[in-house]
């Protein structure tokens, strides 16, 4: 009589080798639904009026702030209202049949709906204020958006050493910059934390220190509420 | 690897399908939904998203006008703040003001001009529009002012106070009717009769409770209702630990209110003896010397009658304790004396409030700092001479039975509740052909309204207040709109003065705001000049911005002396009740809880707020002393009917712990039957069963005056309410201290400079 | 020095008594009870602030009502020699809190500023924080709690909404402090200024018997009123070293 | 020793025992089916509600947050004693009349202990973020919290957990291998994988032994440690009554106690109903009788312990909270557990009663439900009387919590009812290890019998 354990697991390499290929299948599918539904970290979501960041940021170099003028005195900061858009574009490119877009909606008094691509969980609480007055550059944490077509949350995973603007808009790079770029990919906890651990505030601005950061930046309720 | 044959294929790819499946369905189910970012079209300059701004208001949830700061994010009214520099409230807000945003956010909420379609009181009204809605209206009263008939028309509204008061005024004027009604359910009519007879000034005084060293409450419940609790509650408290010596307090009333048990004694006299009570240590005062005036002789005269061995068998307190208080009352200088509802309410309540006055007058309190001190006239209008008591709305009810009233148009103010069965006053109102209701809500009275043409609330509208009972100085605020209209609403000025265009009477303003800066410019006008801004249009941004306006003027009153028949006509008759006292064994003390007059049970706030004795939520409740419950076998929980000789409620029965065996009391405000989701068929509403005993002097009717009797019903119900067991079991959770080891209060209070 | 020895002294230094007055703020409340006169102002100006639910009466009847502060009432005595004492009751804020030591996932700990802190978004329910809890002012979500539209309108944004199975309790409107600390760093100033912060309950409170500030700024108002002679800490034989601190009732004699 | 197995062969143990496994009658099916229904309707359904509406759905309440399901929780734990402990403490006595029940005792052991880690799934508010509790390196760089005691549990139990699962793995091994080769198919299959191709040499016996004596020293201390740490759930807050020092020895004796009414109560179905009757005998009630007995009177005097500290103490806290559960309004509950578990229990002192089946099975029913009672009252009563009297409240278990309550039960059966399928539940090796050996030489050679 056989004793030995061999042949029952061949027996069974069958019946494993189905039940790792559903397993697998899950992740498989997961993962392809991750990319081809709007996912902001791969796929850019569709915009109701095709806004480029690139055009307007990078190619013409208008500073972030200065339509997103709220971020240095708010927390949140702030989308640019229609008539802001009109405002130049009265003169600028008024042909363009996006712009044509832009000012139907202006004068149906009507506000774009854009799609929230930087979104944050409602229990955390994040101010642009505190960051932009510390002197952090906009893409460290959104991104090269200077040079996106479409809006998307950056992760970094294929890209080189990212352009860094200054808040004041000039381009600098990001040994230049005020905070480097943080290590961690994903637009989620471990990306602030590992920025409040590197840096430090002094006189308002935010240095690099290598003693883990500074005294409340830790604390939970700095960001939670 | 196993040599794989076609079934085995077919189940891998099988299970590969369906993991992937598997996958793709996790994700889509744990997914994000996707959200918008909605712009300004335009944005406005003083807005900032993510930024909180406040905005200077006036408090319209009672008539004390407290200051309010509002805080908006985003153009939404966030949260309600007393506005530190009002005198008022000084920063401080009670519950019922904190709760206001939700009149502005209730569910219940009128959104836009409404017809009653089916018959009255039915809920079959129907949206119009506004056009529609105002030419119904105007024709209605355009053709009886045509036609001379105005005065058929009646005007029925909350007590309005300011330039909106002086607004409807002239609209009465325009369409020729002198039937304008304001109507406040605890509106103190017997105060203001005692204070002109006995100071010839129908005013109400400033009670100086924050430098008053002793204070003598009858019945007056100052920290929650009172006139103007907020400003109470500064003044209790600084006169508690504001000074160097503390200020010590009597609450003499039967049943105990939150003041009664944050005083230091409680004085449980027989209701409606408290004016005996008064010239009980008035006699005392002027027997034992404490009192000299050349008018003595004449006082001996009157009060001879009040000996303490009388009095303390009338009212049911010790002669010594009366001896004790009357001492200390005449030696505490400055020391108070002031009467509330407890004592006014009942059928001697105007001579039991002239009594107090006279005590306040022989102890040397009139027009002193810590005593009563007279306000200068009010820099805008108030509503006093138009307030309605029960008499004016009985003959009102009366001529609409006799078909007298063509159009009534009701404002905010639910007389249906608060008025007694008795007065069959819901009947009379269906004699009225026309009626239109300015309310925000659906209350009991509106219901029967044939139009409603729902005003802003008062977070929305243009407004101001000139608080009656003042901090012994001019002041005045303005309410200013804090958000955008919610609604398909209009502001009730707006109403009127569109209704005054519309039968060809329009008055000299074309707007609410209009009607309040015309206003404040005679204020600004009036003011002297050296402390003038230079223009008008800075003094009103700056009273905007401060919410507040104030001028250091004080009357310092010519203490009066009453005449001689002023003082010969003081004298108090033992109080007269309503009902067999064999049959009805029980006085009924009907008491103003949390919930004003009835008008905040529609707000959930209110309705979760325990209450301040009892800590019951959702629901009303019947008081009664220990003893009397166990002699009737009643435990907390039992259904009980209470029956006047008008009617009866049903409640549960509460044991308390501090009301006297013969009374028993319960909260206004329950007991609404239509008044949206939160107040409608929710507990039981005393005011109902109320005999019309009127008090002829004060034209109001005798609250505290009718007897009743507890007929238990079997059932028993569960009080809700969040306290567990009320005893503290030698725990010493709350702690006390002897009165030597008094300190001064250490954060400062901002005490209201009254100069001399 | 061994790793153990760095241990323990970590340890012990976290446990010295007085070990947050090393930190820039220790907040502290003292309530008059002299002053209070249970009027529930303070309760609803923070069920206001503080995105409370209106939970319904069928909650209270089961007894899950959610109120950061409770008014508590002990009466004294028997007609007509009765007394009603009241007591204003939240979260006192203990530096040697029961609640903190037992959650499993560290959800309520102690922050930099002495404050006995709450993060919803970590709570698992446990519910072992509300047990240990002597003072019974930790409030569970025993369901999702809706408001109805409009009412949700009023909802304070810089407060999240707890969703069902997370434990909540008075914050000291750590909200509010937050947003003093940056109008300080916005004038360039390293402090708060004393009163520049007032929890809801506090601002409101119509007889001001409550006080808050920073117990370790010897000038500010409620660190005198704690050297009041009348202060004390209900239970304080639990050694929960509390962070409110209550002054006594006076009794006088007329 | 005496009693039956002496007339046996060993193939008859063999024979009895695989017939138990094998051949299976509709009754055993009829019952799965119930015991499994039943979990599905009142386990699952209730649950799977509750996760949805959230613990309200349970009777909790302001202040008394802790029910039924933490009462439960601690009801298993303790039952879980029973086994593993019992089974160890008895090897290392050297008491062979452990050796036919200990098998399906340590089952017990496994299988409440499984029901105890769901109970905790049940208790806690947000249990899809159960996995905070578990120390693992995260991108949000949190760790639970080391102090406190709910986390000293999750480590324990699972601690428990493991010990006991490799313990009764090993100790059946050589019965799997005398199964496989007494079966065909499947099961052969199987058990040839459970078996770990065990051939029954003296190697294997050895080390067999060796390893099996170890675990059962090193479980010892362990399962003793699980239930003290348990108790500090309670003991460690300053709630009245709970804050205890007693709390530690009051938990394990407890759970001992329920223990071993537990298996009295298992010991009695299996007999009836797999008829194991010439393994499990009069010798075994006996002896699990005496236990009992000193159990009860261990038990009855910590609660005196308990009662006499609480009057003691004078602190109004203290009494208030005894005073409330002696006459309060779960008083009934409190005096059915001191009939059940300190009264009822002394009528094992007569011998004739230890050694009658069915009364012996009343008792252990009894005891438990006692024991249950006991867990609850702790929950109850001192939560809802604590410091502050007007914070002082009421519970009372909603139809879910009753329903789950029950339902736990029928888990318990379920799991067992497949657990009697797959393990041999009478330890076969070791009951021969009670006989004397046969006159000539076993039939087959590998049936693994000690040399």
């Amino acid at each position: 009589m056989n004793v030995s354990i061999q042949p029952a697991l061949k027996s069974l390499q069958t019946a494993a080798l189905i039940a790792v290929v559903a397993v697998v299948g899950i992740f498989v599918g997961y993962f392809i639904d991750f990319l081809i539904t709007d996912n902001p970290e791969v796929s850019a979501p569709e915009q109701p009026i095709a806004f480029s960041h690139k055009i307007h940021a990078g190619d013409n170099e208008i500073p972030c702030q200065y339509c997103h003028t709220e971020a240095r005195r708010s927390p949140s900061a702030g989308v640019p209202s229609v008539n802001k858009c009109m405002g130049c574009h009265n003169e600028v490119a008024t042909e363009s049949p996006l712009i044509r877009q832009v000012s139907e909606y202006w004068e149906n008094k009507e506000p774009i709906p854009w799609v929230k691509v930087h979104d944050l969980p409602d229990f955390v609480h994040f101010t642009h204020k505190r960051h932009v007055q510390a002197g952090i550059a906009c893409q460290t944490c959104h991104g090269p958006v200077e040079t996106m077509d479409k809006i998307s949350v950056h992760s970094r995973n294929n890209d080189g050493p990212t352009l860094l603007a200054s808040t004041t808009g000039e381009i600098m790079n990001s040994e230049t910059s005020a905070v480097a770029a943080t290590q961690n990919d994903h637009w989620e906890m471990g990306l602030c934390l590992n920025c409040h651990k590197q840096h430090d505030v002094v006189d308002g601005k935010a240095v690099r220190v290598d003693d883990g950061g500074f005294d409340n930046g830790l604390d939970c309720w700095t960001c939670h509420k | 690897m196993p040599n794989i044959d076609r079934r085995d294929f077919i189940k891998l790819v099988g299970a590969g399908g369906v993991g992937v499946g598997a996958g793709v369905v996790l994700r889509e189910s744990i997914k994000h939904p996707k959200e918008h970012l909605i712009p300004h079209v335009l944005a406005p300059e003083d807005y900032s998203s993510g930024v909180a701004t406040w905005y200077n208001s006036v408090c319209s949830m009672c008539s004390a006008g407290c200051g309010i700061s509002v805080r908006t994010r985003e153009g939404r009214a966030k949260k309600i703040e007393g506005n530190p520099s009002h005198a008022v409230n000084q920063g401080g807000l009670c519950a019922v003001g904190q709760a206001g945003l939700q009149v502005l956010y209730n569910p219940d909420r009128l959104t836009g001009p409404l017809l009653q379609s089916a018959n009255r009181g039915s809920d079959g009204f129907t949206q119009i529009t506004w056009e529609d809605g105002l030419t119904r209206v105007a024709s209605r009263l355009d053709v009886l002012r045509a036609a001379g008939r105005g005065n058929r028309i009646a005007l029925l509204t909350r007590g309005v106070g300011g330039h909106l008061a002086e607004l409807l005024e002239s609209f009465a004027e325009g369409v020729g009717t002198d039937q304008l009604h304001h109507y406040d359910y605890d509106h103190p009519h017997a105060l203001y009769a005692a204070n002109e007879r006995f100071f010839g000034k129908q005013h109400l005084p400033y009670y100086d409770l924050s430098n008053t060293r002793h204070l003598l409450s009858f019945g007056a419940d100052y920290l929650a209702g009172w006139l103007s609790p907020v400003h109470h509650s500064l003044g209790f408290a600084n006169s508690r630990h504001g000074g160097d010596n503390r200020g010590y307090f009597v609450q003499i009333e039967p049943r105990m209110s939150p003041s009664g048990a944050a005083a230091d004694e409680w004085v449980p006299a027989k209701p409606g003896t408290e004016g005996i009570l008064a010239l009980g240590l008035a006699h005392h005062i002027v027997a034992s010397g404490h009192y000299e005036g050349e008018d003595i002789n004449e006082w001996k005269d009157v009060l001879s009658a009040y000996t303490l061995e009388k009095v303390a068998e009338e009212t049911d307190v010790s002669e010594s304790v009366l001896r004790r208080l009357a001492e200390s009352f005449a030696n505490a200088s400055p020391s108070l004396a002031i009467g509330g509802d407890g004592a006014g309410n009942n059928s001697n309540g105007v001579d039991t409030l002239v009594a107090i006055n006279a005590l306040n007058y022989l102890a040397g309190n009139v027009g002193e700092v810590g005593g009563v001190i007279f306000n200068p006239d009010p820099a805008g209008a108030t509503s006093h001479s138009r307030q309605a008591n029960y008499q004016t709305l009985a003959q009102l009810a009366e001529s609409a039975r006799a078909g007298e009233i063509d159009v009534l148009i009701l404002n905010d103010v639910n007389p249906v509740f608060t008025m007694p069965l008795a007065s069959e006053f819901k009947a009379a109102l269906a004699q009225i052909p026309f009626i239109v209701s300015l309310s925000s809500f659906i209350d009991e009275t509106s219901a029967l309204a044939d139009v409603i043409l729902p005003s802003h609330t008062y977070l929305e509208s243009w407004g101001d207040a000139f608080p009656e009972q003042g901090v012994g100085f001019s002041i005045g605020a303005v309410s200013q709109p804090v958000i955008a209209p919610l609604y398909n609403t209009k502001a009730t000025g707006d109403i009127v003065l569109d209704l005054a265009r519309r039968i060809g009477k329009p008055m000299r303003w074309d707007s609410t705001e209009d009607c309040i800066k015309d206003g404040w410019n005679k204020i600004y006008q009036e003011s002297d000049a050296n402390t003038r801004t230079e223009s008008f249009e800075s003094f009103w941004t700056a009273l905007l911005k401060a919410g507040v306006w104030g001028k250091k003027n004080h009357l310092k009153t010519d203490t009066s002396r009453p005449n001689a028949n002023t003082i010969a006509s003081i004298g108090v008759d033992a109080p007269t009740f309503s009902g067999d006292a064999e049959l009805y064994p029980f006085v009924l003390q009907p008491y103003r809880s949390g919930m004003h007059d009835g008008r905040a049970a529609n707000l959930p706030w209110i309705q979760e707020l325990p209450d301040a004795m009892t800590s019951v939520v959702y629901g009303s409740w019947v008081e009664i002393n220990p003893k009397t419950a166990k002699d009737l076998g009643l435990t907390e929980g039992d259904l009980v009917d209470i029956e006047s000789v008008e009617g009866a409620v049903r409640a549960p029965i509460l044991v308390y712990p501090a009301i006297r065996p013969d009374v028993i009391a319960m909260p206004i405000g329950q007991g609404h039957t239509n008044y949206g989701r939160y107040a409608s068929n929710r507990g039981a509403n005393p005011l109902e069963i109320l005999s019309p005993l009127v008090d002829d002097n004060s034209g109001n009717v005798a609250s505290n005056a009718t007897r009743v009797k507890i007929v238990a019903t079997g059932k028993h119900v569960e009080i809700v309410k969040t306290g567990g067991k009320s005893r503290d079991l030698g725990r010493d959770i709350v702690q006390t201290t002897g009165g030597d080891d008094h300190t001064a209060q250490t954060n400062s209070i901002p005490i209201t400079v009254i100069p001399t | 020095m061994s790793f153990l020895d760095r241990i323990t002294e970590g340890w012990r230094k976290n446990r010295k008594p007085g070990y947050y007055e090393d930190f820039d703020y220790h907040w502290a409340m003292t309530i008059d009870l002299d002053q209070c006169s249970g009027c529930g102002a303070c309760v609803t100006a923070c069920q206001a602030e503080n995105n409370l639910p209106i939970v319904g009466e069928d909650a209270f009847t089961k007894g899950r009502e959610i109120k950061w502060l409770r008014i508590e009432h002990y009466w004294e005595g028997e007609y007509p020699d009765v007394k009603l004492n009241v007591i204003p009751m939240m979260c006192q804020h203990c530096d040697s809190a029961p609640c903190e030591t037992v959650c499993p996932v560290s959800a309520t700990y102690h922050n930099q500023d002495g404050l006995n802190t709450q993060i919803y978004n970590r709570c698992i329910g446990t519910r072992s924080c509300a047990v240990y809890c002597p003072y019974e002012v930790r409030y569970f979500n025993y369901n999702d709690h809706t408001w109805e539209s409009p009412l949700d309108q009023q909802l304070n944004p810089d407060v999240s909404v707890r969703e069902k199975g997370v434990m909540e309790k008075c914050t000291f409107c750590i909200q509010r402090i937050r947003q003093a600390k940056d109008n300080a760093k916005d004038d360039g100033r390293r402090r708060v200024r004393d009163g520049e912060v007032q929890p809801a309950c506090v601002q409101t409170c119509p007889s001001k018997a409550m006080v808050f500030g920073d117990r370790n700024d010897p000038q500010s108002q409620v660190s005198q009123s704690l050297n009041d002679p009348r202060s004390y800490k209900v239970l304080d034989e639990l050694n929960t070293n509390s962070s409110v601190v209550y002054l006594k009732k006076v009794e006088a004699e007329g | 020793m005496h009693g039956e197995p002496n007339q046996l062969k060993y193939t008859d143990i063999h024979n009895d025992v695989v017939r138990s496994i094998v051949e299976t009658g509709p009754n055993y099916y009829i019952a799965l089916v119930t015991a499994f229904a039943l979990t599905l309707i009142c386990f699952f359904f209730p649950w799977f509600y509750q996760l949805y509406y959230g613990i309200g759905a349970a009777g909790m309440n302001h202040p008394s947050v802790w029910g039924t399901y933490l009462a439960s929780f601690i009801f298993w734990i303790g039952l879980s004693h029973s086994g593993t402990l019992l089974s160890c403490v008895l090897h290392i006595t050297n008491s062979s009349w452990r050796k036919a029940m200990y098998r399906s005792a340590e089952a017990m052991t496994l299988f409440s202990l499984v029901v105890a880690a769901i109970m905790v799934m049940v208790h806690v508010g947000r249990p899809w973020f159960i996995h905070w509790a578990a120390p693992y390196p995260n991108q949000m760089e949190m760790w639970p919290n080391f102090r406190s005691p709910l986390l000293f549990d999750v480590m324990a139990i699972t601690t428990y957990l493991t010990g006991s699962t490799i313990f009764i793995y090993m100790g059946s091994i050589p019965d799997f291998a005398a199964v496989r080769d007494r079966t065909r198919g499947w099961r052969n299959t199987m058990y040839s994988l459970m078996s770990l191709g065990w051939r029954g040499t003296d190697t294997e016996w050895h080390r067999l032994h060796w390893a099996y004596t170890f675990l059962a020293v090193l479980i010892i201390p362990l399962a003793v440690s699980v239930h003290s740490i348990v108790s500090w759930d309670f003991a460690m807050s300053i709630v009245p009554a709970l804050h205890q020092t007693i709390f530690a020895p009051y938990f394990v004796v407890g759970a001992i106690y329920s223990g071993t009414a537990g298996i009295v109560t298992v010991m009695f179905v299996l007999r009836k109903f797999m008829d194991f009757g010439q393994y499990i005998t009069e010798l075994h009630f006996d002896n699990l009788g005496k236990l009992l007995l000193v159990l009860s009177l261990l038990w009855t005097y910590i609660n005196v312990v308990e009662v006499f500290t609480g009057f003691y103490s004078g602190a109004s806290g203290e009494t208030e909270a005894l005073n409330y559960r002696l006459f309060g309004f779960y008083a009934p509950l409190y005096w059915e557990m001191i009939a059940f578990c300190a009264i009822a229990p002394l009528l094992c002192a007569f011998k004739s009663f230890r050694t009658s089946f069915v009364p012996m099975l009343v008792l252990s029913i009894a005891i438990n439900i006692g024991m249950y009672t006991e867990r609850f009252l702790i929950v109850a009563t001192s939560l809802s009387r604590q410091y502050l009297p007007d914070a002082w409240g009421l519970y009372v278990p909603s139809a879910v919590e009753i329903s789950i309550l029950l339902g736990t039960f029928a888990l318990f059966t379920t799991l067992f009812l497949l657990f009697v399928k797959v393990f041999p539940s009478v330890s076969m090796y070791e009951v021969k290890e009670t006989m004397e050996s046969p006159k000539k030489s076993p039939p087959a050679a590998s049936e693994g019998s000690p040399a």
